[in-house]
């Protein structure tokens, strides 16, 4: 196996300079997530402002997966539509279930097809998934708030 | 080394794996289950080819077999803990030994010698492992007894200053681990016990990391229960060992309900049989007692001390090699003394988890995360760590591949030129 | 007879054993525990030769292997059972099992839908094992609620005319055997559960001598939790199976504590990971999980409706042959309709014990006793009796032998010429 | 295996007419046994006089084994000291224990050497001694009375 697979350019990229990594006091709400089985753990920020995702910050610690997957996620789906947002992160939960066999759609998902080859390791897969996770849980919130 | 470890692995057939595309399995991974000997594999299989039945249950050819397996396995164990056969109770694993004696006690009666009301006591310490702190946790909160621990000092040992206050005289019950299966550190028992015994309370001894790993002896140990589970000592998964002393299993209450614990019973009141039957409902994981028996007396076959000393020599040179390197940082004892073959450590710049994928990806396996010792790693100050653990079957030589994809990985992850 | 006997035997290496001095085991003892056959044992073999290490923990190789050769098992009960994956927990027996019902619903705090309170009501059955008596019974006295059962008929079936005075409102769980294990009768559910859910109870069903025997759909059985034990299924022992319905896993709060049912983990408190992982504390059984994958994956080879036909025709032969035989006296449902392969007989003149040592010593291994249905055994009148019971692997001809035997042993100790 | 070996002539004929099988109203305590695994069980009542065993009555329901060997014990302790008795009672539980290895001592035990068969199934022994350890435990209680 060829560990430069797993270990895009692009992960050790964003894991040395991670975006967004500094909580932002614009947020609508905060979520804390952890992965119970290696303690890499996030704290996220999220606000919307006019249906679109106005913000999103994090702050963490974990590994390049995670930490990177995190940077990726929320520059990835700054200013985007809730439903874009959506689609997105469906993608992304694909490509991770794909056991490598998949690539990603790069249209869609950006620099975030880099962590294919995190689909072939599943120990991984929880730690490319924290921040979108965190994500998710913070815009169900926000839903639930409005409501 | 006065250990054939050459001969010992050709037993072992999981060592002679590759991995990772053809990578020779280098498996330092023993803190969270040991590999397995052909012995302890065919024990297993000739029960079931030969004697299998449900054992204490029927009259036949067969039920007699598995009986005298099942109870052969219950003397093998008590010899190896120099323990009373009737000491001995079959669980399905360490976690189930420390959860039967919360339950327990919490199923004991007022004027029970164990049973825990508002205002006493449980002592653990900050580095047990989950299975021996949630079940107190719980118990605690049950009972609305209170929970105190131990803290660490610098060097990752307990820190006893406070003895006489932690184990106060309203304690009931001191759970701690004998070894870390973080640090490494193995604890020193006589002053917690001679405190706890001076109070009247019982000490459960967590026995998972020490007890494959070095002789012991129930008696001098001087501890009231212990627990450890089979998968770590070569044998079979899905069995547990409880040893407690006779006189306090006799008053224990008893835990699983079910078939061949009971004495008597109507649809509204039971009563029960004596110990270990008491203990233990229901048809047992009798494969897996005469596959721990048979992992066992490998053991003492190879002989515990020697398993100790050939372990402290991969431990020194692990330590002495780690120390050499630049940006690493050991987790506990970094002498030899009161330590066991279990090292805990970080490389700056580089999370455990990708240090632990890149060693994986060169086919060795180390453990990586908190280890199922959450209150211990905020201790330290981490999150989590790499931990290498070894066993019978582990190779000097395995030290230096590990110690030098170290190496490798600094450079892979650029942390070093 | 559609089921190839002679071939399936083949599987089945302790079949070809003889006993008690060259007599050809003939075993009608599966009631208590099945035999294994091969692909049975393999599988945990292979495990342990191939993929062993902690699963779960850890991201290495061997890690990964093992943790999808469990969670494999998993998926595999489920589909068996036809539930979801989450759905099924993996425990070291049915015993167990329905003690982790019990405790849990004994955790819940006020409010959980689980909580049982003083006046509340738990019901059962005369006919139970004491694996799905004593956990309710303990329960009871806990909580303060009160156990009620349903009584047996003259033919040893439910009596269910009172079932809305036994199932009143109060009743918080309704725990009852699918088949009994001493009689046969396969219970009616669908009332249970139709009362049971209209007073908001939860059904627990005891499957341990169904789930190997018949094909069975969760959903269609319209139960709330069920639990068997694998080494009544061709499985190894040391592992049992709990089903429940996720949305009820998800208020049932955790059994056992220890590592990785947990979320997060200070000294004080915990809070736990989401089912079935929340009630899977420590290292689980992962070699038997694998055992019993291959064991239920052998059955559905074969065909449970077959299996279940082929047994039914054994049973069809021995109550034929028991009734021809005078002064014996069959317990339970002398028809075929709603019943399974497991005859209890009583002898006049000779003790069970006595008739069960006479055929064994003529190699045919019987159960006598009370079966751990105590309860039952006063209800019927006696004090034990003597069982046969079949699985996939019997002959017609061993019913004939046992029939053959029966009236030797007549002869032997005098009661008839 | 010849099962004549476990079901000798004596056993039989003692579970076909049992010795001293009726509870006698000459009693100093009353003890109830049962073998938790069958379900066999035995009432026992005992009554010393003068230093000597008086009485042993019995009333039981159980296999050849059982009561046969309550029959036989019953019949072997009646007149004898404790002392006498102990020494049988430890006899014959040796005899038990010795896995077909011992004919037993047939001086002390009469009758009940013809149980030495048992000692090969083990699943049987619990049977014999059933109503020895009624015995047992019934001296025990008297004794624990007289203190
Ligand atoms: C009906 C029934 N319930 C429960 C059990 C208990 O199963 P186990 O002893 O495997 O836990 C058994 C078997 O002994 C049984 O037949
Ligand atoms: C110190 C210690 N205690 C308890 C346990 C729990 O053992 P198991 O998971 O086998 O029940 C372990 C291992 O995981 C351990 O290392």
């Amino acid at each position: 196996m060829n560990l430069d697979h797993l270990y895009q350019e692009v992960i050790l990229d964003h894991y040395k300079h991670p975006e967004n990594k500094q909580l932002s006091i614009d947020k609508d709400v905060q979520v804390h997530h952890v992965n119970p089985s290696c303690g890499d753990e996030i704290t996220l920020n999220l606000s919307l402002n006019n249906g679109v995702i106005a913000n999103v910050s994090w702050d963490g610690e974990g590994c390049s997966i995670s930490m990177a997957s995190a940077s990726v996620m929320s520059g990835l789906l700054q200013g985007k539509s809730p439903e874009e947002a959506t689609q997105i992160l469906e993608s992304f939960m694909e490509l991770m279930q794909s056991k490598g066999t998949s690539k990603g759609d790069e249209a869609l998902l950006e620099d975030a097809v880099a962590f294919a080859g995190v689909s072939k390791y599943p120990a991984r897969i929880k730690c490319a998934l924290l921040g979108w996770m965190a994500y998710k849980d913070a815009f169900l919130q926000i839903q639930g708030k409005s409501k | 080394m006065t250990l054939n470890v050459i001969e010992i692995r050709k037993d072992f057939p999981i060592l002679q794996k590759t991995v990772r595309g053809g990578k020779q399995l280098v498996y330092l991974d023993s803190g969270a289950t040991s590999q397995k000997p052909n012995q302890v594999i065919e024990a297993e299989s000739n029960f079931y080819r030969l004697h299998n039945a449900a054992a204490h249950r029927g009259a036949h050819q067969l039920a007699e077999e598995a009986t005298d397996a099942f109870e052969g396995a219950r003397r093998s164990v008590a010899s190896f803990l120099v323990a009373q056969e009737e000491e001995i109770i079959f669980t399905k694993s360490a976690t189930e030994s420390i959860n039967l004696l919360a339950y327990s006690m919490g199923n004991a009666p007022e004027g029970n010698r164990f049973a825990i009301k508002p205002g006493d006591r449980i002592v653990v310490s900050e580095m047990e492992h989950h299975a021996n702190l949630i079940p107190w946790q719980e118990l605690a909160k049950r009972t609305g007894a209170e929970l105190s621990w131990f803290s660490i000092d610098d060097e990752g040992r307990l820190d006893l200053s406070k003895i006489e206050q932690i184990i106060d005289t309203k304690t009931k019950v001191v759970a701690v681990t004998h070894q870390s299966n973080v640090l490494g550190t193995i604890n020193p028992l006589r002053s917690i016990t001679t405190r706890a015994h001076e109070v009247g309370a019982v000490v459960v001894l967590d026995a998972c990391q020490s007890a494959p790993h070095l002789p012991l002896n129930v008696a001098e140990l001087d501890v009231d229960f212990l627990a450890f589970s089979g998968h770590k000592a070569l044998g079979p998964t899905g069995i547990g060992v409880l040893w407690g002393r006779a006189e306090l299993l006799d008053e224990l209450p008893p835990f699983l309900f079910g078939g061949s614990m009971i004495e008597t019973v109507t649809m509204t009141d039971s009563t029960w049989a004596k110990a270990p039957r008491k203990f233990e409902a229901g048809v047992p994981n009798m494969a897996q007692a005469v596959g721990l028996q048979a992992g066992l007396e490998y053991l003492q076959r190879i002989g515990l001390s020697k398993i100790h000393d050939h372990e402290m020599l991969l431990t020194e040179r692990l330590i002495n090699g780690l120390s050499a390197i630049e940006d690493v940082q050991i987790f506990g004892p970094k002498t030899l003394n009161s330590r066991g073959g279990v090292i805990s450590f970080s490389v700056s710049g580089i999370h455990p988890h990708d240090l632990g994928q890149f060693l994986d990806n060169q086919g060795i396996a180390v453990r990586t995360g908190h280890h199922c010792a959450w209150p211990l790693n905020k201790a330290l100050g981490v999150q989590s760590t790499t931990r290498a653990s070894f066993y019978l079957y582990n190779l000097e030589s395995e030290i230096d591949v590990l110690l030098e994809e170290i190496g490798s990985a600094q450079r892979y992850f650029g942390t070093k030129k």
